[in-house]
């Protein structure tokens, strides 16, 4: 009745691999949330309701790497978009210089031969310092709950799809097509089309995920872009967040030379006696 | 079904999920499509992408509105106001497609004088017997036809065959019509004067629609509408869960029909079914009016005794119904084999005969009243899934014994222990004495079959994987339920034992002592007797007992050995005949011939799907042609001619017994010809048309569990609506188990507008206590300007909004919203009023912890 | 999170998103957020690593004091009391740090690599070196100890020399660690954060130093110098942690408000700091403490140091979960 | 995979550096998805009724995942929130896979065996049946039916498993109430 399946393994000379999330065309289904939590095996959540509109994931997290927003916003919205009530599908960025990858000291956290950025379950020690470092929130630590194993989890892009020329499960998933899976550049070349279409239609559409708006500060383009049709607040996103590891040397220069000034001032204050 | 089987000729829907996208305008009322059916709203927003509008009616702002163009906020239950508005608006401003009218519905049919209209009668149609609660129709008959009058039956059947249906017209063939509609006593008329007062005032007046708005939707369907352009129309239950349910969707079958919208690519009427299978259920049906095929079950009433009777009875003079002997006897032959034969009349008298209404509630009724013992309850859960959900489980309660298979262990199986009956002390435990089995099923994946999708199509899937411990499909339950009674029944020679000895029961086993599934689906599709060869489809079905066919309408599935098309995975551009066999042969849009004018050329470039090859003889194009293939457009009506001869080459409707579309229904309605405003049965609202304020024909059993609100009480001043949520199936059977969706949607929730929670003193997140004469139920209120009341009559009305997806088993648990709904039911399906009742709403909880 | 919605159904005081506000100005740049729900998210660091960050100074300040000591004030006692400090303090740290993680049996792998722009990848090496030049340093004290006379000075200076980078980067990178975040609190005082945690490493040290040595009876100008130090000390720490807080503005309100700032100011600001800068100036300007006085400050000071970086990592997770802060920082 | 051989120059690069990019560990350079080797059978999802095709991966037995199937013209590889989740629904710690009895009166179920509740549900169907068999009425119509018995069910089942029940509780059996959920 069934037959054994060939896959066939990407090319020797990858592209870079990215999303583009039309929210125009997002119906708020959460497929791509399910999508991605079956191919992963990732665990339920909690089963706590808040009220929060019809969101009860409400955040990204080590178990959950697509969450969609619903924001109530009423007036917004005009002919041939979303009105009254916003949706999204978020999702790690995969930013072009990631904060957690450029936070990660164990080198768990890579950059793929997609231009994915991808945590190696095999080395993560769990510090979790990539945490904090993440502009959007997106990366955790998988510390609670009894699938707990103490490592830092977010979305892969579906590296190991990838790997097998199959395309990410949540975009394969997302009925209207909301999620579209793509090289980077293409992508770059549809988004703004489709921005400009909007704005024909009256909509306040604009791309996020570049130096405009959502990216830029050192974070430099977004590998995962967002049609957006409000101010990105709404979508519980920075509009101009910027890349941590970019201040590294000053702080380290301004401690060091504080340290310095402080032991030329104990020098003086040992020797003067 | 008959909201669009009395008017088109078959219930099922009339187009393919993917023709949406060939739509100029789509509307969605009585359904929220994004929600319960995302992925088929994948093509209305490829059509919105290429320039469509979209608009949705519904009482409350959902997903589904959030992408539409326009969002019409209408208050619940006032569906047939708006529809009728739009009849009107399309006579008044002759915004009708006039030629299409003419030529395809009985608009030009006159109908007999004594014929006296709602606007007459106050309400009422001619021919209403009060005292038995329905109408004798004969005065609705097209002039110099009669219909035998309907017997006189004490507890009216609640449903009726397909045949009855499309009308069963004797006397001089064809009826008289005016073809220029002018004749008052013509359906066009007769039509314009009923819908006369349904004014975009009145719209405003009982829908709280402003006119902008109304007027709005009825340019937009009339700017869409013609040759040129098409609008099709998408609903579901939100429509047919009225006391006048299949009146609303016969109300859009008749806007459609005068719009000229049915039958053309990107126009006809999307029924969105609920379940994999609905529509199967309804085409082979574990019904109990119903046998396979739309077939009449046998009653007492009519005159049934024998199999000729039957025939005769039941068989219309005119139109594709006029075959249905052949459709009766292979069926019998397909139950009973061998022992059918010419002369014991085919085994007829084997098949048991209804004396009254064995629906679902009628059901429960028995049950509880200890005259129904044993109960086999597959793939359904009423404890939670049924109306009056207290009183389904205190009928459980009441049986002597219980199957129930199912994949989890469901509300309707752990009554007896978690009931809130139990909890609450009503019943106990140990005074339960239901006798209970709870089996274990299989999944899709786990098993070979077919299921039916909501545009007609059957598709096979694979078993992959065995299904887990002791669960087993229903062919190997069933079957071997059956292979032990035969046992037990050997030697018997009581009429219960040679029923039972008589059925065709020895299906090929395969490895795990199943029956072969595709074994089941080749008697379906029909064989020859004599050499077992498949029929190639429903023309080769003879009544001489030389075929045998399980279900007529689904013949040609399997029309060679080795050819199972519901198995062919071959999808193209256009309507993808290769994949899957829609009923009927394979017809993907119904009544397809109306996509060509009466000569046969298609009535535009842009709009073309089946015209008349005149080389070839024959009709051709993107689809499966609805119509005799090698019939020329140009062939007249014979006089008093039998089954199709009686049809002209230009009748689209071959179902019909004059193969028009109705506008005007003589026959296949009980509650009316033409679609009447009435209020539901509990309603804040008075009904200012009539003096008859709601369904003159509505079912309604008074029991202790059943009371009914006042009109207008104000005891219960709140409207109230259920609906579904896109991450729970039904009523939760299928996805509370699935830690994946129970965590989407956990708790169970009330949607009220920030100006009732502000009346009630709830915040966002609080307890509120829903009420009505049935049950109190307590659930989260979700405080939401998406929610807003109607301006009704001078008088805010309020609404409130309830998902009905819990119940108290599963990851997630929750209180029944049907807990709080009436059996009442609708005359022709007797489906019951989920959709518009009344409530009370409090701040607080219930005392009994769940 | 409260079982009750952050969103009330009517109108909500400060401009958060609410379900149904009527009126929305598409123009407000970041007016509202996403239910109050937080954007970015602090690390799960809590008692092993803020006991770690305390241990790490005094490990970092023992060594470099221990060094200025040795090249500036030939006071061998001093220098003992310090190399004895450096390595008490190194002891526990990695301990401490490996318990934190999440996969502890994986802590090697801090060593993997080395990533120049990863405070924490600077911060493992620095401990790493500094355990080993701290380890020498210390060693060779025990040996002059055991043997009465010092041993190979030239290479105990030589480790000194050599160990000063790693000490001085595990005195302060603590605070740059937290720094390079995007925690509001931490990021918006980048340059300063690192400086503050820097000084009260020498102001920890300085007072663990002249507790040591108060206890064992160091001689009176061992006093003198620690408390000159300890002034100059624990002035820059108090003049940094200021100089933040003007910085931070109204994003310092998880540190300075309450309820944490009912801790902040009290203690680890008045006692912590500013006790201790009376004491050591009244020292330096001739003034003679109490043996109990000078030991109860030393106490104050430590103490004060462990609240502010304690302080500073629970403020920082109160700050993370504020979504207004973390617009106020990125979008101003 | 990277399949080239990585030279010592290359590791070193990848592990140290302003910011090294691509220090990969072994199991990265190997990493493939875990439909490796793996069957498909296509199937129709089992909630709605828009009918889209899923592609169902398996090896010895055991689901692997449950996906769209591009093929099909409905959903082209797409899946609604409940058709993404049918794994979920199939592979189920709370999938019943023993049949359990609750004897008249009891408070707990009790395993049984498969055989024991075929025979004892004939058994009752047999036993009610012929209490409630009504050949012929009163007034002498041959009716041949049982009101005791009744049946629910049908909108989730197969069109072959409604044809065998229809076939054997009605024209078998002479039940009439033989329904399901299409009415309500």
């Amino acid at each position: 009745m069934t037959e054994t399946i060939t896959l066939t393994p990407h090319s020797s000379s990858p592209t870079a691999k990215g999303f583009l999330t039309d929210t125009s065309l997002c119906i708020g289904c959460k497929a791509c949330e399910v999508a991605c939590k079956q191919w992963n095996q990732l665990p339920l959540d909690d089963l706590d309701w808040f009220g929060t509109s019809y969101d009860n994931t409400r955040k990204l997290g080590a178990t959950t790497w697509r969450h969609v927003t619903f924001a109530e916003v009423p007036g917004a919205g005009g002919a041939g978009g979303q009105t009254n009530w916003l949706m999204m599908s978020d999702v790690c960025k995969h930013c072009q210089h990631a904060g957690c990858l450029e936070a990660c000291p164990t080198g768990a956290i890579i950059r793929t031969e997609f231009n994915t950025v991808v945590i190696q379950q095999d080395v993560c020690n769990g510090c979790g310092y990539c945490v904090p470092a993440c502009p959007y929130g997106v990366v955790d630590l998988n510390v609670e709950g009894s699938a707990a194993d103490g490592k830092a989890h977010k979305c892969t892009l579906c590296y190991d799809r990838l790997s097998d020329g199959l395309e990410p499960a949540c975009a394969k998933a997302c009925p209207t097509d909301s999620i579209i899976f793509g090289d980077v550049i293409e992508l770059q070349e549809r988004a703004e089309r489709r921005v400009d279409d909007l704005r024909d239609k009256g909509l306040p559409a604009y791309l996020y995920g570049n130096e405009e708006a959502g990216a830029g500060g050192g974070i430099g383009n977004l590998g995962a872009q967002f049609i957006l049709l409000d101010d990105s607040a709404r979508y519980n996103l920075p509009a101009h967040p910027s890349l941590p590891q970019d201040r590294t040397f000053g702080a380290v220069a301004a401690m060091a030379a504080t340290a310095l000034a402080l032991t030329a001032a104990t020098a003086w204050a040992f020797k003067k006696s | 079904m008959p909201g669009l089987g009395a008017r088109l000729g078959r219930g099922g829907a009339t187009t393919a999920e993917n023709d949406l996208g060939n739509a100029d305008c789509i509307v969605i009322m009585g359904s929220n499509m994004a929600e319960n059916h995302p992925v088929c709203f994948r093509y209305v927003m490829k059509a919105r992408e290429r320039g469509a509008t979209i608009i949705h009616v519904d009482p409350r702002f959902s997903r589904t509105s959030a992408l539409a163009d326009r969002f019409v906020r209408i208050r619940p239950g006032s569906d047939i106001v708006f529809l009728n508005g739009l009849i009107r608006y399309a006579i008044e401003n002759e915004t009708y497609f006039k030629e299409y009218v003419q030529a395809y519905t009985n608009a030009t049919t006159l109908i007999n004088p004594e014929f006296q209209d709602v606007e007459d009668l106050d309400g009422v149609f001619s021919g209403l017997i009060p005292e038995e609660g329905r109408y004798d129709n004969s005065s609705w008959q097209y002039q110099g036809q009669t219909e035998p009058p309907s017997p006189p039956m004490h507890e009216q059947l609640s449903s009726m065959s397909y045949a009855q249906r499309v009308g069963n017209l004797e006397g001089k063939w064809p009826p008289p019509s005016d073809p220029t509609m002018q004749d008052p006593n013509c359906v066009f008329q007769i039509l314009r004067r009923h819908v006369s007062r349904y004014t975009p005032e009145l719209v405003e007046e009982l829908c709280g629609v402003p006119q902008e708005e109304f007027l709005a939707v009825a340019e937009a369907i009339s700017r869409n509408s013609g040759r040129e352009r098409t609008t099709a129309w998408c609903y579901a239950v939100g429509w047919t869960q009225h006391t006048t349910g299949p009146q609303i969707i016969g109300a859009c079958a008749l806007l459609q029909l005068l719009m000229g919208n049915i039958g053309r690519p990107g126009g006809g009427i999307m029924a969105l079914r609920g379940h994999a299978s609905i529509q199967g259920s309804t085409d082979i049906p574990t019904l109990y009016d119903l046998l396979p095929g739309y077939l009449a079950m046998p009653n007492t009433f009519d005159k049934h005794e024998t199999l000729h009777d039957y025939i005769e009875t039941e068989t219309p003079k005119t139109g594709w119904w006029h075959n249905l002997p052949r459709y009766m006897v292979s069926l019998l032959k397909a139950y009973y084999g061998e022992n059918a034969n010419p002369e014991n009349d085919f085994c007829y008298d084997l098949l048991p005969k209804l004396s009254g209404d064995y629906s679902t509630f009628p059901l429960f009724l028995a049950a509880r009243a200890g005259a129904v013992k044993g109960l086999f309850l597959m793939g359904q859960n009423p404890a939670v899934g049924n109306v009056d959900a207290g009183f389904m489980r205190e009928a459980l309660a009441h049986l002597d014994w219980l199957v129930v298979r199912d994949l989890f262990e469901i509300e309707s199986a752990t009554f007896w222990r978690d009931s809130p009956e139990v909890k609450s002390g009503r019943l106990k435990t140990a005074d339960i004495k239901t006798e209970v089995f709870l089996m274990p099923a299989a999944v899709a994946p786990e098993k070979d079959g077919t299921s039916t999708n909501t545009q007609r199509l059957i598709q096979w899937h694979d078993r992959t994987v065995e299904p887990p411990g002791d669960a087993t499909g229903e062919p190997w339950f069933i079957y071997h339920l059956g292979r032990r009674l035969r046992e037990m029944y050997a030697g018997e020679d009581t009429p219960q034992a040679r029923q039972l000895q008589s059925l065709d029961w020895d299906y090929p086993l395969d490895e795990r002592g199943e029956p072969v599934v595709e074994e089941i689906l080749k008697e379906i599709n029909g064989y020859t007797v004599a050499d077992r060869k498949q029929l190639p489809g429903y023309a080769a079905a003879r009544d001489d007992g030389s075929t045998a066919c399980g279900c007529w309408i689904y013949s040609g599935v399997y029309p060679e050995e080795g050819k199972n098309l519901a198995r062919s995975r071959v999808s193209d551009e256009q309507y993808s005949l290769g994949w899957g066999f829609a009923w009927p042969s394979n017809r993907r849009i119904l009544y397809n011939r109306a996509s060509a004018d009466p000569e046969g050329r298609p009535w535009s470039e842009r709009k073309k799907l089946i015209w008349w090859d005149e080389a070839e003889g024959k009709w051709t194009g993107h689809d499966t042609p609805d119509f005799p293939v090698d019939k020329a457009p140009n062939v007249p009506v014979k006089e008093d001619a039998e089954g199709m001869d009686a049809l002209s080459g230009a009748d689209p409707f071959i179902m019909m017994s004059d193969g028009k579309g109705w506008l005007f229904t003589p026959s296949g309605l009980r509650d009316g010809p033409l679609p009447t405003h009435y209020e539901p049965l509990e309603s804040p609202v008075e009904n200012p048309l009539y003096a008859q304020k709601t369904n003159p024909v509505a079912k309604y059993w008074p029991r202790r569990g059943n009371r009914l609100a006042r009109q207008q009480d104000p005891n219960f001043p709140y409207a109230i609506t259920t609906y579904r949520l896109t991450e729970h199936h039904t009523a939760g059977g299928m996805s509370r188990w699935v830690p994946w969706l129970a965590e989407l949607q956990p708790s169970f929730f009330a949607e009220i507008s920030p100006r009732l929670a502000a009346r009630v003193g709830v915040d966002n997140g609080d307890w509120v206590v829903i009420s009505t004469p049935r049950n109190e139920i307590e659930a989260r209120a979700l405080v939401t300007e998406r929610m807003h009341a109607h301006r009704v009559r001078g008088k805010e009305v309020e609404t409130v909004g309830l998902p009905y997806h819990w119940g108290y088993s599963g990851l997630v648990k929750g209180d029944a919203a049907n807990d709080l709904v009436s059996i009442v039911a609708e005359p022709n399906v007797s489906i019951e009023e989920a959709k518009a009742f009344t409530c009370n709403v409090r701040k607080g909880r219930l005392r009994r912890e769940l | 999170m409260s079982d009750r919605a952050t969103t009330p159904a009517h109108p909500a005081e400060n401009g958060e998103l609410i379900t149904h506000n009527s009126q929305r100005t598409t123009s407000d740049a970041v007016q509202g957020s996403y239910y109050g729900l937080p954007v970015v998210k602090a690390p799960h660091w809590r008692w092993l690593v803020i006991t770690y960050f305390f241990f790490g100074a005094l490990a970092g300040g023992g060594f470099v004091v221990g060094t200025i000591a040795e090249f500036f004030s030939h006071d061998r006692a001093l220098v003992r009391a310090a190399r004895y400090l450096s390595l008490a303090a190194i002891l526990p740290s990695p301990p401490l740090l490996i318990l934190d993680l999440g996969r502890p049996e994986r802590f090697l792998n801090m060593l993997r690599i080395v990533k120049l722009r990863s405070p924490m990848s600077l911060g493992s090496w620095a401990l790493t070196g500094l355990s080993l030049f701290s380890g020498i340093a210390a060693g060779l004290q025990i040996l002059s100890d055991l043997r009465g006379r010092p041993t190979m000075p030239l290479l105990s200076r030589i480790a000194a020399i050599l160990g000063m980078p790693f000490a001085i980067f595990v005195c302060g990178y603590t605070g740059v660690l937290l720094a390079i975040t995007n925690v509001p609190l931490w990021a918006r005082s980048t340059y300063l954060l690192g400086p503050t945690f820097v000084a009260s490493a020498f102001s920890s040290t300085v007072a663990a130093l002249s507790l040591i040595l108060g206890i064992t009876g160091g001689e009176e100008k061992t006093g003198l110098r620690l408390a000159r130090a300890g002034t100059v000390a624990v002035t820059a720490e108090l003049t940094l942690l200021m100089l933040g807080l003007a910085r931070l503005g109204k994003l310092g309100r998880p540190l300075t408000a309450p309820p944490l700032g009912l801790i902040f100011w009290p203690w680890t600001v008045g006692l912590g700091m500013v006790t201790p800068l009376i004491v050591l100036s009244g020292a330096v300007r001739g003034k003679q403490w109490s043996l109990r006085t000078r030991i109860l400050t030393s106490l104050l000071a430590l103490s004060g140091s462990y609240s502010l970086r304690m302080l500073m990592i629970f403020a920082g997770r109160k700050s993370a979960e504020r979504p207004e802060d973390y617009f106020e920082m990125t979008d101003r | 995979m990277l399949s080239k051989k990585r030279s010592l120059g290359d590791i070193i690069r990848s592990h140290v550096g302003i910011v090294p990019e691509r220090p990969l560990s072994p199991n990265t350079l190997r990493i493939q998805s875990r439909l490796e080797g793996a069957e498909v059978g296509v199937s129709v999802c089992p909630y709605c009724a828009v009918g889209c095709s899923q592609l169902v991966y398996h090896r010895d037995g055991t689901v692997l995942s449950i996906e769209g199937n591009y093929e099909s013209f409905i959903n082209g590889g797409t899946l609604c929130p409940k058709g993404a989740a049918t794994y979920g629904l199939v592979v189920n710690p709370n999938r019943l896979t023993t049949v359990k009895y609750r004897a008249p009166g009891s408070d707990h179920w009790e395993d049984v065996s498969l055989d024991w509740a075929m025979e004892r549900i004939a058994q009752l169907t047999k036993e009610t049946r012929d209490r409630t068999f009504v050949h012929q009425t009163p007034d002498g119509k041959t009716v041949n039916r049982t009101t005791g018995i009744a049946h629910l069910g049908g909108a989730t089942l197969d069109n072959e498993e409604n044809y065998v029940i229809k076939k054997l509780f009605t024209a078998g059996l002479g039940m009439v109430y033989v329904e399901n959920q299409a009415r309500i």
